[in-house]
């Protein structure tokens, strides 16, 4: 655990800070001119997101470097520029953006992986007609989700989510041709809905507590000692304090959007969009939204907690990231899809950085994040080449050997996915998953979340072997002939591959750059960061561990991988077991018999009360009201109509007289109104004469 | 006479002329001269009380007629381009033959 | 002595009246006005003509009228002469009555216009505080005998071109009398006199004519297009277009009454070059303050006839518009350019002095200029006819 | 003084009621400008330098013509062979003639009353353009923008109403 950071708050914002918000502003403006672009003007749409998206790069390097200097002068800070946003008679709705290194490192990713990302796009989406709308949609994502990261107001960060979650179901059923795509953005636009709407509770009820949404606003911020104290002071339910439970309210909206286990389903699914937006917005940064909230408001999730100690909230958070870690790598064992299997793999990933938050603090699970964002947009980019060389295939048992056909894709996926398994010391993930198996050996709470951890990275080194020996090796399985992207494709990369390896450097033991500098803690460089107890040994661990996988894979499917007719090698092997992992445990399934099940009982009820009871009733109603009226017919055409009808016949023949007024000419109604004239000017005169 | 009378004398016969113009000619456009002649009295009007007003220097009747001449535009151009459409439908500008509003 | 040159003409009236008894005077001076102005145009018409067919003659490759004088100098009296003694016909059918007044009409109306030009210093026949507006109501009231020559000879060419004329009229109306609102806006004052004398005054031994500002250029250009308009000269002359109707709405005149309209034409022609002159050339301001010993009237009928000039050179160069062409490119070319240097103008006058004005105009009406023209002439109504062949 | 406005009074009450009785529908227009210009050389007599020639530049300038092209567009219209006046002429007469005679009691009946400046003129008033401007843009400003949307709205509902339905693409 680490101690709590001590933040120089910044009063007067410099330069960068205040003009901060062009970050989100520059693509979203972008994405709303692309939408009044007409169809064909594909160029000017793409020039006009890559461009905006690199000014928004250039400007987060800019507050990147600000900040990293600040910090290297001593002390890390945190600036903030809050303004009034509704004025409802005392209380006051405020909306800020904050630059502090948490947001300037995650600006800084989210525009570069974003720009490859978006570069990339260019090439993959060549020959798709609805151009100018992927990329309308594209940049409002980056737009939103960078809101998202500089938002020092929980509102504002809600709205900026929101938008993330509209552009990501939009950009799932981008074909929305494909009903299998419109089902999945369905799904994953109800699933994210579930874990916001608590999401929004714990807004809420923060707000009525601490009476401000702003972050950090110079002492009466929400996440500032005063309020924390105040929420720990009062008790909600089976002994949490207000601070816990918003926590674990926050933590489900964070659930949901990165796919935490009850909330998972529908990140898989979403594979169904074009492979840039899995891997922009289901791999590296929208499914990081929900880990980022949580390091966001970590003093919240932290409240209360002595030093040392843990509360009840990053416990929960801890457990929930530790299963699904393993739970999501199970099922990714069993997958045939590709994307798929990446997809099982994010959420696994995310569940690391989960459990990571929970148990390490927030450099941790952030470091992670980092690293994992860069080599899973590596893979999925990858993954996306190799669709693309295969024309649009995406079952591993039909392809194989493209080692040969596609080797620039062949050596940056072989990369990224050294770096996801976490092999030793060259690659980024080593060192962000063992930091994250450090804090969990250290954990104070329970063991078993390491050895899950550490069951999940032998898994991830298993099955990223295994599709790497369905995918590259053996021979080609597929019907047409695969061949290599062109090169806007495989130079981002070679760029992201490039990162994917040399990121582990800023996270080592020996040199805790990224660590020091989110903490604002000085750095110093010192080779007996290895020395600490155990470290060592863990990293043996671990190493051994992922060696372990990457054998048994490569001995299972390495080379040899069956036809796409024969079954896997497990399923020989095992066939009970890998047919329930192969169909995801059956957590649809669940869902089906419980969940929707239950919606369709209910609605059946509602169904019969409208139609039997409320209906009956009205029907009743109606019966009634027509007695009543034969009744009053009867009378009516005996007695009434008499008279009427007489007095309706006088009433006709005096209209008929009166309408002969009615003679349609002008010139008699100008006559009646000039008489008129001439009668009032008399009356006027008598009258002012007497 | 005092010569405020005098204008408003005319004006008063100006415009007994235009009604009596607007009351029998049959021509639509000619009713709407005579209304033009009507109007054009009542600017008489108004600029004789400005002249002879107690108040010439608030400027209201010239004013007024200023406004009343902008309007009369407005309402000569309305008034004949309906004349003008009603003549396309029925081919003549007789308004005794135009009571399809009869009642 | 130069002043006494400058004032030569006021001087002369002045002793002229001195001859009479005083309560005749105020009469007197007016008359002796109306009737110098009544001798002097004409004259400058009779000149005009000749220069015109001289010059036409030369643009043409010909020679003109050379026969009458020498040179044929007394060709517009031996014309005048002729028309004078013409059979004066009118036709059966026509409307005599209407046939007769329609061409006076328009010669006493083209002379009202004189009375608020002022022609020098101390030179406006007129004082009017609403001069302009004065000009603008005589102007717009030469189309009623435009249409009265149409309709009352009962000829279809008459009323065509009674019809053409007046409908052009009326269309390049509104651009001449917003053009001039822009030279009122910075002026301030509707008063020809007023408008002179804010344009004579000199920086740097240069005049602050008004066509030497952004907004005051454009203006004048599109004023000068209206007014060839106005006065339907060629290339707007579509009203008597030879080829197509006989000669518009005087072809059923002849005799004095065809020498009336012809009369009226040019003297038209005089009266809105005069107009032009005062609102955006100075009027009767010296071109350089060095000049400025030169008498006023000089300047005045040198710059009228300098425009008289440049009216004969376009007939002589331009060919005749189709009607829709002339049509939508007052309503859809001048006409909105008009506006927007109304606001061009408001921008200039509030914009204060400096530079920055300068730029900030000429860039707006540049810029407008050139996309509508680009965009004008991309629709067929504007530009090159586009023949469509059986299909 | 007396003079010119008998003068003025005799050609505009001429005009007008040539405009009202003459039979060529184009004479009564014609006729009507007399009207016009006669009302208008009367602003002038009464000091409405600007009235005076508005009233010009409105009526003699632009409605004249307008009305003079309604004429034209309405052919066959000009004499109609049975009578120019309707059926009912008699019982209008005398409908104006009452409008008339009430009016006329009116004034006469009111201008005696009428104190100081019912009998001889005030100082001549001073109306300059530029009081006018001022006076338009500044108490006046409501109405003049009010009337600018008028005209506008008159401008293109005669538009639409007088268009071809054939050609009619708005």
């Amino acid at each position: 655990m680490q101690e709590t950071i001590s933040f120089t708050p910044q009063l007067a914002a410099s330069p960068i800070a205040e003009i901060l918000w062009l970050i989100p502003a520059v693509p979203m403006v972008a994405s709303g001119v692309i939408a009044l672009l007409k169809q064909p003007k594909r160029r000017t749409a793409a020039a006009l997101a890559i461009g905006s998206l690199s000014f928004s790069l250039l400007l987060a390097l800019l507050a990147f470097v600000h900040v990293a200097g600040a910090w290297a002068l001593g002390g890390g800070i945190r600036e903030t520029v809050n303004f009034t946003w509704i004025q409802v008679g005392s209380s006051h709705v405020e909306l800020g953006w904050v630059l502090d290194p948490l947001a300037a490192v995650m600006l800084v990713m989210v525009a570069f992986v974003g720009l490859l990302i978006f570069i990339y796009s260019t090439g993959y989406m060549e020959h798709d007609e609805n151009y100018t709308r992927f990329f309308c949609f594209l940049s409002l994502f980056a737009g939103a989700m960078l809101g998202v990261v500089i938002s020092n107001s929980l509102l504002l960060l809600f709205m900026c989510w929101e938008l993330v979650g509209l552009t990501s179901y939009l950009l799932i059923g981008f074909w929305y041709q494909k009903p299998a795509a419109a089902a999945a953005a369905k799904k994953a636009f109800m699933t994210t809905r579930v874990g916001d709407v608590f999401f929004l509770l714990g807004i809420v009820w923060f707000f009525a507590q601490t009476g401000t949404l702003l972050f950090y606003n110079g002492g009466a911020g929400s996440l500032e000692p005063a309020a924390l104290a105040a929420l720990l002071a009062q008790h909600a339910a089976l002994g949490l304090t207000a601070a816990g439970a918003i926590g674990l309210l926050i933590f489900a909206g964070a659930a949901g959007k990165s796919g935490q286990f009850p909330l998972h389903v529908w990140l898989p699914d979403a594979m169904e969009g074009p492979t840039p937006v899995s891997a922009l917005i289901h791999a590296a940064t929208m499914v990081a939204a929900g880990v980022y909230l949580i390091a966001r408001v970590y003093p919240l999730m932290q409240a209360g907690a002595l030093t040392g100690g843990t509360t009840t909230a990053l416990t929960v958070v801890t457990w929930v990231g530790a299963f699904t870690a393993v739970f999501a790598a199970l099922i990714a064992v069993a997958q045939n899809d590709i994307k798929r299997i990446l997809a099982y793999s994010t959420v696994s990933q995310l569940g690391y950085m989960m459990a990571g938050l929970g148990m390490g603090g927030v450099a941790v699970g952030m470091f992670h994040l980092i690293t994992h964002a860069f080599f899973k947009a590596l893979l999925f980019l990858g993954a996306g080449s190799v669709i693309h060389g295969c024309h649009e295939e995406q079952d591993v048992r039909r392809m194989g050997g493209l080692r040969s056909d596609m080797p620039l894709t062949f050596v940056t996926y072989a990369i990224g996915m050294l770096a996801l398994c976490g092999f030793p010391l060259l690659f980024s993930g080593f060192w962000s998953k063992d930091g994250i198996l450090e804090a969990a050996q250290h954990w104070s709470v329970a063991k078993a979340p390491f050895y899950m951890l550490v069951f999940g990275a032998l898994l991830t080194a298993f099955y990223m072997t295994r599709q790497v020996g369905y995918v590259f090796f053996g021979y080609w399985r597929g019907h047409k002939t695969a061949h290599e992207s062109p090169a806007v494709m495989t130079v981002p990369l070679a760029i992201l591959a490039f990162f994917a390896m040399a990121l582990g450097v800023i996270g080592t033991p020996a040199w805790p750059w990224f660590r020091a500098f989110l903490d604002g803690r000085a750095l110093t460089f010192h080779m007996d960061g290895f020395a600490e107890p155990g470290l060592i040994a863990l990293m043996g661990g671990s190493t051994a561990v992922v060696l372990l996988g990457l054998g048994l894979g490569w001995w299972l499917y390495g080379g040899q991988a069956p036809k796409p007719e024969q079954p896997d090698v497990l399923e020989k092997a095992v066939p009970v077991p890998w047919g329930w992992l192969h169909n995801r445990l059956y957590v649809d399934e669940l869902y089906g018999v419980t969940v929707i099940a239950f919606y369709e009982w209910w609605a059946r009820v509602a169904d019969w009360l409208d139609r039997r009871v409320w209906g009956g009733a009205v029907a009743g109603v109606a019966w009634l009201f027509r007695g009543w009226a034969q009744l009053n017919r009867f009378l009516d055409t005996n007695w009434v109509d008499g008279g009427f009808d007489k007095g309706c016949e006088e009433l006709a023949t005096g209209g008929g007289l009166l309408s002969r007024v009615q003679s349609g000419r002008v010139q008699t109604y100008l006559r009646l109104l000039a008489l008129a004239v001439v009668a009032l000017v008399a009356i006027l005169i008598w009258s002012s004469r007497a | 006479m005092t010569p405020l009378a005098g204008y408003l004398l005319v004006a008063a016969l100006l415009f007994a002329i235009g009604l009596a113009g607007a009351l029998t000619r049959r021509n639509a456009i000619l009713v709407l001269i005579s209304i033009e002649l009507m109007l054009n009295a009542a600017n008489l009007n108004l600029i004789a009380f400005w002249r002879y007003g107690p108040h010439p220097e608030a400027l209201t009747g010239m004013m007024f007629a200023i406004f009343s001449i902008a309007v009369a535009a407005a309402e000569a151009a309305v008034g004949l381009g309906l004349v003008i459409s009603i003549y396309r439908h029925a081919h003549t500008t007789d308004i005794d033959l135009m009571n399809r509003m009869k009642g | 002595m130069i002043a006494n040159l400058d004032q030569i003409f006021v001087l002369l009236k002045q002793f002229v009246i001195g001859l009479l008894p005083a309560s005749w005077q105020p009469a007197a001076g007016v008359v002796l006005c109306v009737v110098a102005i009544i001798c002097v145009f004409p004259a400058l018409f009779a000149i005009t003509v000749l220069l015109e067919r001289k010059g036409l003659g030369r643009m043409q490759n010909r020679y003109g009228p050379n026969r009458v004088g020498i040179f044929g100098i007394l060709q517009p009296v031996a014309d005048g002469i002729k028309s004078l003694t013409k059979e004066d016909l009118v036709p059966l059918s026509a409307d005599a009555v209407v046939h007769f007044i329609a061409p006076v009409f328009l010669v006493v109306v083209v002379f009202m216009g004189y009375a608020v030009l002022p022609m020098g210093r101390n030179m406006t026949l007129v004082h009017l505080d609403a001069a302009l507006l004065f000009y603008f109501a005589i102007g717009a009231s030469t189309e009623l005998s435009v249409f009265m020559a149409g309709w009352s000879s009962r000829n279809k060419y008459s009323l065509l071109g009674a019809m053409r004329a007046v409908a052009q009229m009326i269309s390049y109306e509104v651009p001449l009398l917003m053009s001039s609102v822009a030279v009122v806006m910075i002026t301030g004052s509707l008063s020809l006199d007023k408008i002179v004398a804010a344009q004579n005054q000199y920086t740097w031994g240069l005049p602050h004519w008004y066509i030497f500002t952004p907004w005051g250029f454009a203006g004048f250009v599109m004023f000068a297009i209206a007014a060839t308009a106005e006065t339907n000269r060629s290339p707007f002359d579509l009203p008597e277009g030879e080829s197509e109707l006989v000669a518009g709405y005087f072809t059923e005149y002849s005799g004095f009454k065809f020498a009336e309209f012809f009369l009226g034409e040019y003297v038209g022609m005089l009266s809105i070059s005069g107009l032009g002159t005062t609102l955006f050339l100075g009027g009767w301001s010296a071109p350089l303050a060095v000049l400025g010993w030169v008498p006023s009237w000089f300047w005045f009928f040198s710059k009228i006839m300098l425009s008289m000039c440049v009216y004969i050179w376009l007939r002589g160069t331009l060919p005749r518009l189709r009607q829709d062409q002339l049509m939508n490119f007052a309503w859809k070319f001048v006409l909105p350019l008009t506006l927007l240097n109304l606001f061009v103008t408001a921008l200039w006058r509030f914009m204060g002095d400096g530079w920055e004005r300068w730029v900030v105009c000429s860039a707006i009406l540049v810029l407008a200029y050139v996309v509508m023209g680009r965009t004008g002439m991309h629709r067929d109504h504007l530009g090159a006819r586009r023949y469509r062949y059986a299909d | 003084m007396e003079m010119i406005f008998y003068g003025l009074a005799a050609l505009t009450l001429a005009g007008g009621l040539a405009a009202v009785l003459l039979k060529n529908t184009v004479h009564c227009a014609l006729a009507l400008t007399v009207a016009f210009a006669g009302l208008a050389f009367q602003f002038l007599e009464l000091d409405a330098q600007f009235a005076g020639f508005a009233q010009i530049l409105v009526y003699v300038g632009a409605v004249a013509i307008l009305v003079v092209f309604a004429i034209l567009l309405t052919r066959g219209s000009e004499t109609p062979m049975d009578g120019v006046f309707s059926r009912t002429w008699l019982a209008g007469l005398a409908i104006a003639a009452a409008v008339f005679a009430v009016l006329s009691w009116a004034v006469l009946g009111s201008t005696r009353a009428l104190p100081g400046p019912g009998g001889a003129p005030a100082a001549t008033p001073t109306a300059t353009v530029m009081q006018i401007g001022n006076a338009l843009m500044g108490r006046y400003v409501l109405p003049l923008e009010i009337v600018a949307l008028l005209l506008t709205a008159a401008l293109i509902g005669a538009v639409i109403v007088a268009m071809h339905e054939k050609a009619g693409s708005l």
